[in-house]
């Protein structure tokens, strides 16, 4: 059975040129760029190189990339460098209730110690009104974080808007867009963000290694102490070989980044349709429009997530849910709850996520087997009986 | 767990791909009702029985893959059980007779047999009853 | 020119057998270890396994070891992790004063945000006295941190002894353990330690990764927040194909530890032997007999660090030097001045460090080659005038 | 930094590998010596003047590559220049000549600029007490 893979937000594979970037630098050009002689900063040159194409992908100067090892670590880099830095201004820090875990988590362990967090509420679509964002800030304000694209339902929120106030009132605006970076054109200052996290395995790079964009004279605290590897931001040896590879992703996603969104957002169209024709009681979730070009999120009424998806598996197809089933929380997903979702809802939502080679038959099988599933899943509802 | 590679043992997906004793029982003897949207699992517990024993079993469940497993489960091991010996049927048993459940499953082997008890329950308050 | 590598502990090729180990998990098994399908869960199986074989290696409980992003990583985890699980119960932390930066970094971190630190003095040969540790110890004391072998001179400190005074005491005791791993046996339960610290690119795994192990019923505040990966520990998206390169070069370790120990001991004696009797005024640095198998670290009087480095780069032979100049900072190695050393002398040093293969003939050739440069640059020294 | 898979340039490195007028001179008309071996850098300068003219210029150095380039670039610089146009010659103008140092290196062009001055004291005080 041929695998399905349309999880692409949750990790892409690698991509085979960024492996063939990357392999030399395992047992060749091994240095380590700390290093004096010319074997070591040969594997310097090879990280100053890749620093340039990331750069180059989100508008930003070289001297302004501090790799880190994914975008958990770029988010908590962020959040709590900024935080920890700006004590002596203030305490508050203004966030969405929508963030990835990475934000939230970080924001909550603040909160612990003794800094206050606003969670701004978003609408039914998931979008953050820049409004929300002017109330909440007080004069102990010292950040703003929020995510460019939702990774669970794929809503773009409106960054820009949020920037302009954010650098109205001198306030450091974080943004994590690990979701898209690569994926649409992301701009660094069109968007006026102090702080942008991005994640090498989210745009066919290798897993373990990221990166934050730290706008110049931006301050926050290191966040690893140790050499003086990324200007004294982030020590350790750096992961050369992950680097590279990051390099090669964000050269590949300059050449392609246009296109490949342009495909993906018809692909998405057509199996959005498909799957709202072929289902009853099944609706998108997300904004209609203001929308990842990759993302389809849809709730499957009287169906939970996990049951889908694991029929799904069983065929060989690759999905995703926000039912609390798949966390080890219980809860369900933060995001729809925050969106206004029933907690009936939010159990039965299914996140299909398409990439690179995403083709259209692999859609049109999908298309073919989820109704069924749905069919005989609801059949051994107990929802259903009460509520068609 | 079973099966490294897999979130579930051999035998929770089997009875995941091919649950046992799906449906409702008309005129049931007993109705075990458990769980809620809230947790995401909801279970609907069917049982017939003759002369104390549980003749039949049924079920109509919400839930993932473990919830479904484990209500498939259950209804299979009843069956044929005196209405005391079904008592006895533990969350843990039925987790194990699935060769397993991963840590944060084995609430829905709790429900399972939460399910049952209501059932037997019910029967036993309706019997009275007559 | 055929490079002659002898940098060993600066980082290390990685092993073949690791990147063929590794190649799998970038295109084909990349799912997330997150992912409930099958397909993701295969990658959590290949983690877990590799969590055996780090486990094994130190004689730990696999449910003890949680990934890092490196050996830099580990001992930031350690360190500030501790501290801040316990400001209820005191403020104080011993260390010494020969840490590697990661430790003595994170160390004047936490002495910035009110915590006291104590760096303990060393002998000449870069000792720690188990005595000074005891001495140490206040009823606030909540972390003792010493590391297993120095990664400049590779003396290997008394652990076993300091790590009963810890178990006595009750205190949490860390080892950096980065530069023995994989190169000597480590046996957490005999050091009796509670916290060590391991990095994947020291032992032929990849850079990028490594490992803290940590007890059972050790406190520690997470290092990074987010999703629930390593049990919340260390949360974000697994380096899938790293930790599998860094376990299978566990496996290859516990192989090959024994008869590499015993293989490099000799060749290290014959070098160190070598250097002694070819050039004048040349001086051992650190301890003759504990010292890590593949270390030989020499000061040359008269001549400085880099220079001698250089001209063995031009001669394609690389190696490591406590020299002022090897440093943004321009102090010379804080490890050789703790052993009471001249600046002058610390500046003369050069490290030659061994590995899995070294030959006798790269030794051969460096021992050929470097009286020359010696002879060459004190013919240019102002030193050696006034003082021979 | 010229070359990006090298610490120093060509040019340094041409002139660490076959550093220029090492050496003392017998006799020197002026000498500096700057530099301490807690920095890790020590030079000494020596020249020789005719007429105002510095004729011969050598130097000895214990430092890092850097130091010993610019030794060597200094003296080569030196060389046939008045005394008054060799005190025009900067730490940059040093630098520059080497195609660039590493931003950590440039104290080294300032020491080499310091060893000049100091030689050019030397041999004005010199001159001004016979
Ligand atoms: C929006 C967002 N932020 C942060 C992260 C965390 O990135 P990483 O998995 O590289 O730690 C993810 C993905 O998991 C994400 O989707
Ligand atoms: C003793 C010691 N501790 C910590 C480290 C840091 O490890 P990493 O380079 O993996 O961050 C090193 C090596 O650089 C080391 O030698």
């Amino acid at each position: 059975m041929k695998r399905i893979y349309l999880d692409y937000a949750a990790t892409t594979p690698t991509h085979p040129e960024v492996v063939k970037a990357m392999l030399p630098y395992f047992t060749d050009a091994f240095g380590n760029p700390s290093s004096l002689y010319s074997y070591g900063q040969e594997s310097k040159g090879a990280i100053e190189k890749a620093r340039v194409e990331v750069a180059k992908l989100i508008g930003a100067r070289d001297e302004e990339i501090v790799f880190t090892s994914g975008g958990t670590g770029a988010d908590n880099f962020a959040i709590k460098g900024v935080a920890f830095a700006n004590e002596n201004k203030g305490n508050h820090l203004i966030t969405s209730s929508i963030e990835h875990y990475a934000v939230i988590e970080a924001s909550k362990f603040l909160g612990k110690k003794g800094f206050k967090v606003t969670y701004l509420p978003v609408d039914e679509y998931g979008l953050v009104d820049p409004g929300d964002v002017k109330k909440a800030i007080t004069n102990k304000t010292i950040l703003i974080s929020v995510m460019h694209a939702n990774n669970e339902m794929g809503t773009i929120e409106p960054i820009a808007e949020i920037g302009k106030i954010a650098s109205e009132e001198g306030i450091p605006f974080h943004v994590d867009a690990v979701q898209t970076v690569g994926h649409i054109p992301v701009d660094v200052n069109g968007l006026e963000v102090n702080l942008l996290s991005m994640s090498g395995h989210k745009l066919y790079g290798p897993k373990g290694v990221g990166a934050l964009y730290i706008r110049k004279g931006t301050k926050l605290v290191p966040f690893m102490h140790g050499g003086d590897q990324e200007r004294s931001r982030r020590a350790g040896t750096e992961n050369v070989p992950g680097i590279v590879g990051f390099g090669k992703a964000a050269e590949i996603a300059q050449q392609e980044v246009d296109k490949e969104a342009e495909h993906l957002s018809y692909l998405r169209d057509k199996f959005i349709k498909g799957i709202l024709r072929q289902i009853d009681h099944a609706h998108l979730n997300g904004h209609p429009s203001r929308r990842l070009p990759n993302n389809v999120n849809v709730s499957v009424d009287f169906v939970e997530g996990e049951s889908m998806l694991l029929n799904l598996d069983l065929e060989g197809i690759c999905t995703s849910t926000g039912s609390a089933c798949s966390s080890s929380s219980l809860e369900p997903s933060h995001v729809l709850l925050a969106m206004g979702f029933s907690h009936e809802k939010a159990h039965g939502s299914l996140r299909l996520t398409l990439g690179k080679w995403t083709t259209d038959q692999e859609i049109e099988r999908v298309l073919e087997v989820l109704p069924k599933i749905v069919a005989n899943l609801r059949s051994m509802s107990p929802l259903l009986k009460s509520n068609i | 767990m079973g099966d490294m590679d897999s979130l579930y043992s051999k035998k929770v997906m089997e009875h995941f791909k091919n649950p046992r004793n799906v449906g409702e029982i008309e005129n049931p003897d007993g109705i075990g009702h458990v769980g809620n949207p809230v947790c995401g699992d909801i279970m609907e517990l069917y049982i017939k029985v003759n002369n104390g024993t549980i003749v039949d079993a049924k079920f109509k469940t919400f839930g993932c893959g473990a919830a479904i497993a484990t209500s498939s489960m259950v209804t299979e091991m009843v069956k044929g059980k005196s209405v005391e010996e079904a008592l006895e049927i533990s969350n843990r048993a039925v987790a194990e007779a699935l060769g397993g459940l991963p840590p944060i499953k084995m609430h829905c082997s709790v429900l399972a047999e939460e399910a049952l008890k209501s059932a037997i329950d019910d029967y036993l308050n309706k019997s009275k009853g007559r």
